[in-house]
């Protein structure tokens, strides 16, 4: 960004500093409302399609264009082109604002995203803490566009997707404090070169956690509930249509990508690869395509996820947040804790190792703790089928 | 007066009008409901002012807190005590005259006391360089939580873990 | 930079705003939504103070996170009265709740 | 040595620590919780007598300097409120006695609680947990070395007060069927009365220490009572006087709620409905002391800027504590219930103690504190054991009797008594010791106290040689002397001698070992704590910790020579009146008309409703606090009119009823009490003005701070 | 620090745009025939029956408080996080005593039951 910056103040001699920042500043931020938007709807779209259809061993889109490819812009001029319908009743103007801050909380998590060296909005030095109190929006949204639209089912639901999203998200900012642990800020740039070694590879945990929280986060599946149509009709935004419905649709695929591209920058060491850097045009390109490649394929493993487990039970997901990933979370978190002010552990190789250690630890804990639990209360259970049959 | 000065006055009226605007809808509106989501229009505003005050983390703060907790937690309420909220019934109580007349004098006496107050305001030099929270260097915040503010801090778990529990009792439903 | 006293006058503004929300509104969680806001009029003092006169030491930005950590407890205790209120007396109307007359 | 003072921390915080482990973990284990607690404030004894020891062998250096430990707690701008620990040689005069005393009433609240027994309390293991929150706010007062901390414990002794008071006002239908209803309102009543009537002075304080932290910027003892701070606070004019008797003043304002000084005394009697142990706990080690403790610790605040006996501040404490004196004694003389003629005497006895600090001497109302404290510890936990006895008598006899007994029996009841010397003599011969010590006899503890703040008042009134003031605390303190003989006389001869009044006095018996056997230890104290100062020992006490106030350069303290000629009148005064009471009751036969009363007349009804102070709060505090309530919140209703004829009439009304109370008074005492009825009659009507609506209250509470703001604004 | 946050502020204003712009296109765009049924509430097909105010159960609000409280926590955890490199060893007891209690407040919940869906 600084580097356009300087480059076009050279070009154009007259003009002043904050102007060209500004200019770059509007560009960027048109691009990430406008271009992005579009590009990762149709985008991952398709991904998904072709993902999923593969995992259940179907062909998938390939009608509209060379391998279905157009099939995302066909679906979004269908989109634009269908009636809205405002349900009798609905308090017009929260049904008319949910999903547009739907959409709007989601893209403001892009300003702190880095895709490439150099590359980002704002590199705030709260970064990642902007990031998890924007999320509330996306609450707000649901709660409002359940309420809004004079139906059962969409409110139901809305309680739900909240439920959901609080369950989860004490987990994730779990996982994140542990990074920040690990890194030393929650500035997005200093958070990346913290990463000598990925995160991924010295917190495990914590990535799991975060990995699993997002996808809840998002609402996808098996976390899906909020729209299971066999039991709330769509989710709470069931009455919308039209372009309305649109909104949401956009805003969750630029959940699912800037949630995989924030896994990538805090475990998987964002941008950095070979070459790139941010001294040379190519370095920064080099580094968008490895930012690319790696949040590809998280949503990949994400798409992954869907196609093979089911969709879980309310009550086992709230469970699953509440009962499993937070005291883990905890758990490891005092471990880290503990290991980075170990006295003997000097070397920063020392402390990764150290880390991991802890890591590994905190997962064979747990994993016998679960399955103390589970075998204790089979037993239970086996006992209680025991009595009834005597 | 210069670009940043008159930039910075817009935002701060376009706060203002947020916050107060959304604190007036807070209280005059009929629905209940839509002032809780008034309420959350008037915490943005702080978030703004927080921005406007160089006080970043805590425009984040804010932000988690007041919009992603307790303004969710308040509908939440509201959903539950339904009832009132289909109503378009008035949402004032007969003493609500009096109220506004004192809240209006008082605001006239507070704001009177204020402006004639000359506050003993820091140095440019200060001015220019406040503390910062949280800073490419790491976080005075944190150093002071678990300095000279480490009692509060621990108080503070305290403090959450009793109202967790108060809140539990009382919201739980009762067994049957 | 903005002076001192608008910030001032703009909180007490919104301090006034919410006492006017706690004395006059009937709902229960009126009420309680009146003090989020004086709680906020409040933060905004500090911080405004914290700015202006002493930018040096965190002190104000500290006290605001602990107001805003108070006020998260109280919202979280007040709002479970007002339920287990409703689900006893089916009413959040302040007015009716007074079962501590005489 | 320095080793017991960096465990000065843990004196207050085990007992709180014993009572979060109830709490929390344990609250359903009954005998564990109740040895948690004893186990904490025993600890804490030994603690606290390893800092008593090492404060002695200190010497001076600790006794005067003291030890401190500051520990910042909340940094506010510039400063810091901190919540530091100090000891010096008052601190350890007072940690001698506070535990001790304390884990005394633990151990006895074990038995009295019925552990084990079939008729145990259900909330056994929540009582202990009060009385360990209890302990720890004492003795956190006493450790303090700020206000702040001080004030902090100061509300948490106020708040446990109010649960422990109010610990019986409310029963399981299915489990407490011996509880009567009548008795769980009192005791609801009683606990409300505590904490509202002691909340007034609370407030006192609580703006005395914001006025002197406003001024100095600190609320550390030592910083205050620094000469050149204290000379800071005489040079600020504060409603016409020096800010620093201004302080004073609203500090003694705490201590007279706390120390249920006249004229907010009202609450103390009311306390006895709470479990006897808790009643020993407030008159004894706890509560009441808190008041005195204050006065005394502030007491360079009193003097400062003045001679001592021309402080004014101090002249105040002198006069209280001297009306309170005579005032609780002569009620006292009318009390049947055993425990209320122990609360009216504690009353008294506590105006003893502020006599003595209004006379400027801190150890003579230090003295006092520390033997009445055992002694009257003792004389509580006896009668608890008395009634204790007194109720199981009863229950064998509902036992064995065909009807059931449930009528108007009251345990407390002195009347009921009679002879249970022979019932109960290991309860007997502790309370005769504690007798004679409150009563004053030599050699006994009360005596070298009592003597000590009598002979001051003489030495100072022979000093100024005129009828001043000392000379009428003189006065009301040996008067006060033979009326607090009479009724323990009184007391004695209706207990403990004659013949059974009721079948439970029969059939009463004696309380079991974990009763009585710290009834033992405390009369052991009861006799020999006096010679902690007496003055042929070498008055070990003043070197002690007279010299604690020294180093702010207003407060002098030598010991007042012994003087026979006070010590031989007012034990005599003593003797009188124990031995005129006993042999006035000694043959008191039930049914009859009480020889005092006999002899007394209107003025014995006018004691037994206790000067109708009750009475006329109602009517001057309440009911108007009510009505003007009412018109506050109602002023658009349209019943404006109405309330005000109502107190048109009500005036009128109450002028003739206090007309009538006295011009009846004399013809008939039933009158009297109708009169009280019609007053509370009166009040209930009232009583419906008020709103219960928060919002209301609120709004006047904006509208205050508004006319303030106002206020403010004019003088600006 | 304002100019870190002058992007976010340019990027509100111009995300709005999107829903704003997508809105008005569509508007200009899409057929616009309303009628009752249309626009009735839509729930399973059949037609809708009793008040849209179901009672909804306490649960979701005791999800909410605990979501509060551990919120809060992170607020405080983030700077000690930060900060954790500059600040000596007590931090880590101080923290673990904070996250302790805290976890007590989970522990209490899980035990009251009030983290149970059913």
């Amino acid at each position: 960004m600084d580097a356009i910056v300087s480059w076009l103040t050279s070009l154009f001699p007259h003009m002043a500093a904050p102007i060209a920042r500004l200019i770059v500043h509007l560009v960027y931020a048109a691009i990430l409302s406008f271009v992005a938007p579009v590009v990762v709807v149709v985008a991952f779209t398709y991904m998904e399609r072709k993902v999923i259809a593969r995992i259940q061993d179907r062909v998938g889109p390939n009608r509209a264009g060379p391998l279905g490819l157009l099939q995302g812009f066909a679906d979004a001029v269908k989109m634009l082109t269908k009636e809205d319908i405002t349900p009798v009743g609905a308090d017009r103007i929260v049904y008319n604002l949910a999903p547009g801050l739907a959409v709007v909380g989601t893209i403001l998590v892009y300003a702190v995203l880095p895709v490439a060296p150099g590359v980002i909005g704002a590199d705030l030095n709260i970064g990642i803490l902007y990031v998890v109190a924007v999320g509330g929006f996306g609450m707000l949204a649901a709660v409002m566009a359940g309420w809004s639209s004079n139906n059962k089912y969409a409110l139901l639901s809305a309680f739900r997707v909240v439920a959901q999203l609080i369950a989860y998200e004490i987990p994730m900012v779990i996982a994140i404090i542990m990074v920040v642990l690990a890194a030393g800020s929650m500035q997005m740039g200093q958070i990346i070169d913290a990463q000598n070694v990925p995160f991924l590879f010295t917190l495990p945990v914590a990535f799991f956690i975060f990995f699993v929280a997002t996808i809840a986060e998002i609402g996808r599946s098996p976390f899906d509930l909020l729209e299971a149509e066999s039991e709330i009709v769509a989710g709470f935004h069931v009455e919308y249509s039209g372009f309305k419905f649109a909104l949401f649709f956009i805003g969750e695929y630029m959940h699912l990508f800037v949630g995989a591209g924030l896994g990538t920058t805090l475990f998987l060491g964002g941008w950095r690869g070979p070459g790139a850097s941010e001294a040379t045009i190519l370095g920064v390109l080099l580094g968008f395509v490895y930012f690319l490649v790696k949040t590809v394929f998280l949503i990949f493993l994400m798409m992954w996820v869907r196609g093979t487990f089911p969709r879980i039970r309310i009550d086992h997901l709230l469970d699953f947040g509440w009962k499993f990933l937070v005291p883990v979370g905890l758990l490891a978190l005092v471990a880290v804790a503990l290991v980075l002010k170990l006295p003997f552990l000097s070397s920063s190789v020392l402390k990764w190792v150290g880390m991991l250690v802890a890591n590994i630890v905190v997962v064979v804990v747990s994993l016998t703790a679960v399955s103390f639990a589970a075998r204790r209360s089979r037993s239970v259970a086996l006992r209680g089928v025991a009595g009834t049959e005597r | 007066m210069p670009v940043d000065q008159i930039v910075k006055t817009v935002v701060f009226v376009i706060f203002t009008v947020m916050t107060l605007g959304g604190g007036l809808g807070v209280v005059v509106s009929p629905r209940i409901f839509h002032s809780a989501l008034f309420l959350v229009l008037s915490f943005a505003g702080v978030v703004g002012y927080y921005v406007l005050l160089d006080a970043g983390f805590l425009a984040a703060v804010q932000l988690l807190i007041y919009i992603g907790a307790i303004a969710i937690l308040i509908l939440f309420a509201i959903m539950l005590s339904r009832g009132l909220m289909a109503e378009r019934q008035s949402q004032s109580n007969q003493q609500w005259w009096i109220a506004a007349l004192v809240a209006l004098l008082i605001f006239v006496v507070l704001a009177a006391v204020l402006w004639r107050v000359d506050w003993p305001v820091a140095s440019q030099q200060a001015l220019a360089s406040p503390s910062n929270a949280i800073s490419q260097e790491g976080s005075q915040l944190g150093r002071d939580l678990l300095g000279p503010y480490v009692i509060p801090f621990e108080v503070a778990s305290v403090l959450l873990l009793v109202a967790l529990i108060g809140a539990v009792i009382l919201a739980r439903e009762t067994e049957s | 930079m903005i002076p001192l006293h608008w910030w001032l006058i703009v909180a007490a503004a919104l301090f006034c705003i919410g006492l006017y929300g706690v004395l006059s509104r009937k709902n229960a969680i009126g009420v309680l939504m009146g003090i989020e806001l004086m709680l906020n009029a409040v933060n905004v003092n500090l911080v405004a103070f914290w700015r202006y006169i002493t930018p040096q030491v965190l002190t104000g930005q500290i006290f605001a996170i602990f107001v805003i950590t108070v006020a998260a407890a109280e919202a979280a205790v007040g709002l479970a009265i007002i339920i287990a209120a409703y689900r006893r007396r089916d009413t959040v109307i302040v007015d009716e709740l007074d079962i501590m007359r005489w | 040595m320095e080793f017991f003072f960096n465990l000065v921390p843990l004196i207050p915080l085990l007992p709180l620590l014993a009572f979060a482990v109830i709490v929390l973990f344990t609250h359903r284990k009954n005998r564990l919780s109740s040895n948690i607690a004893i186990g904490g404030i025993a600890l804490s004894t030994l603690i606290s007598w390893g800092v008593v020891l090492a404060t002695i062998l200190g010497g001076e250096h600790v006794q005067v300097e003291g030890w401190q430990l500051p520990v910042p707690w909340l940094p506010t701008g510039t400063t810091v409120f901190s919540v530091g620990f100090a000891v010096d040689g008052f601190t350890a005069a007072m940690l001698f006695m506070v535990p001790f005393v304390c884990a005394m009433i633990f151990i006895y609240s074990q038995g009295y609680m019925n552990l084990g027994q079939p008729n145990q309390d259900p909330r056994y293991a929540r009582f202990f947990a009060y009385i360990s929150l209890f302990a720890a706010g004492m003795l956190g007062l006493v450790v303090a070395d700020n206000l702040l901390l001080l004030f902090i414990s100061w509300e948490l002794m106020g708040l446990c007060s109010y649960l422990l008071i109010g610990f019986w006002s409310f029963r399981n239908r299915d489990t407490e069927q011996h509880i009567d209803e009548a008795q769980v309102k009192r005791a609801r009543a009683a606990a409300l009365k505590a904490f509202i009537t002691t909340r007034i002075g609370d407030v006192l304080l609580f703006a005395g220490i914001a006025l002197l932290y406003s001024y100095t910027g600190s609320l550390n003892f030592r910083e205050i009572f620094r000469p050149e701070t204290l000379e800071h606070l005489q040079e600020i004019s504060l409603l016409g006087q020096p800010a620093v008797t201004v302080i004073a003043l609203l500090a003694f304002g705490g201590a007279v709620g706390k120390s249920a000084q006249f004229p907010l005394h009202v609450w103390l009697p009311d306390a006895m409905e709470g479990p006897t142990p808790v009643s020993a706990l407030i008159h004894a080690a706890t509560m009441v002391a808190a008041g005195v403790y204050l006065v005394a610790r502030t007491l360079p605040l009193f003097i400062a800027g003045f001679e001592v006996a021309h402080a004014p501040a101090l002249q105040w404490v002198a006069v209280i504590g001297a009306i309170t004196a005579f005032f609780g004694a002569t009620i006292g003389l009318a009390q049947d219930d055993i425990k209320r003629v122990l609360a009216y005497s504690t009353i008294s006895q506590l105006g003893y103690m502020m006599m003595g600090l209004g006379l400027g001497s801190l150890v003579a109302g230090i003295f006092h504190l520390l033997t009445h404290a055992f002694f009257k510890a003792l004389l509580f936990l006896g009668s608890g054991s008395v009634i204790h006895g007194m109720e199981h008598g009863h229950h064998k006899v509902a036992h064995h009797s065909d009807h059931h007994a449930q009528d108007d029996f009251n345990a407390n009841d002195m009347k009921v008594m009679g002879g249970l010397r022979h019932k109960m003599p290991r309860t007997f011969w502790p309370y005769m010791a504690g007798t004679l010590a409150l009563v004053g006899i030599v050699p006994f503890a009360g005596f070298w106290s009592k003597d000590e703040i009598l002979a001051e008042a003489f030495h100072l009134f022979q000093e100024s040689g005129s009828l001043s003031l000392p000379f009428w605390v003189w006065l009301a303190g040996t008067l006060g002397a033979f009326i607090t003989a009479l009724y323990m006389g009184r007391q004695i001869a209706l207990v403990f001698w004659g013949e059974p009044r009721h079948e439970a006095a029969s059939h009463a018996h004696e309380s079991p070992n974990s009763m009585t056997v710290p009834l033992m230890i405390l009369a052991v104290f009861a006799l020999i704590g006096g010679f902690a100062n007496a003055p042929f020992l070498g008055s070990f006490l003043h070197h002690f910790m007279g010299e604690v106030h020294e180093a702010s350069e207003v407060v002098h303290s030598a010991a007042v020579p012994f003087s026979l000629a006070v010590a031989g009148i007012s034990t005599l005064a003593a003797l009188l009146g124990l031995l005129s009471g006993w042999a006035i009751y000694r043959n008191y036969r039930a049914g009859q008309v009480e020889p005092f009363q006999r002899w007394l007349g209107p003025v014995f009804i006018l004691l037994r409703n206790k000067y109708y102070v009750d009475e006329l709060y109602h009517l001057v505090f309440i009911q108007p606090a009510v009505w003007l309530a009412d018109q506050v919140f109602n002023f658009d209703n349209r019943w404006v009119v109405d309330p005000l004829v109502n107190l048109v009439g009500t005036i009128g009304r109450v002028a003739s009823e206090i007309t009538r109370v006295f011009d009846t008074v004399a013809v008939d005492s039933w009158m009297v009490e109708g009169t009280a009825k019609a007053f509370n009659g009166l009040g209930d009507a009232l009583r419906h003005t008020q709103t219960g609506r928060v919002q209301n209250y609120l709004l006047v509470v904006s509208v205050t701070v508004l006319l303030l703001l106002g206020l403010y604004m004019a003088f600006l | 620090m304002l100019s870190d946050f002058t992007f976010v502020g340019i990027l509100v204003l111009i995300a709005v745009l999107l829903p704003v712009v997508g809105l008005g296109l569509s508007w200009l765009i899409r057929p616009k025939k309303p009628n009752p049924v249309k626009q009735s509430t839509y729930e399973c097909g059949i037609e809708t029956i009793g008040d849209t105010w179901v009672q909804f159960r306490a649960q979701y609000y005791i999800y909410a408080l605990v979501f509060v409280v551990f919120d809060i926590e992170a607020v405080f955890l983030l700077p000690w996080a930060v900060a954790y490199d500059q600040l000596p060893l007590y931090a880590l007891t101080e923290a673990v005593i904070f996250v302790l209690i805290l976890a007590l407040a989970l522990v209490y919940a899980w035990r009251k039951g009030a983290l149970r869906w059913s």
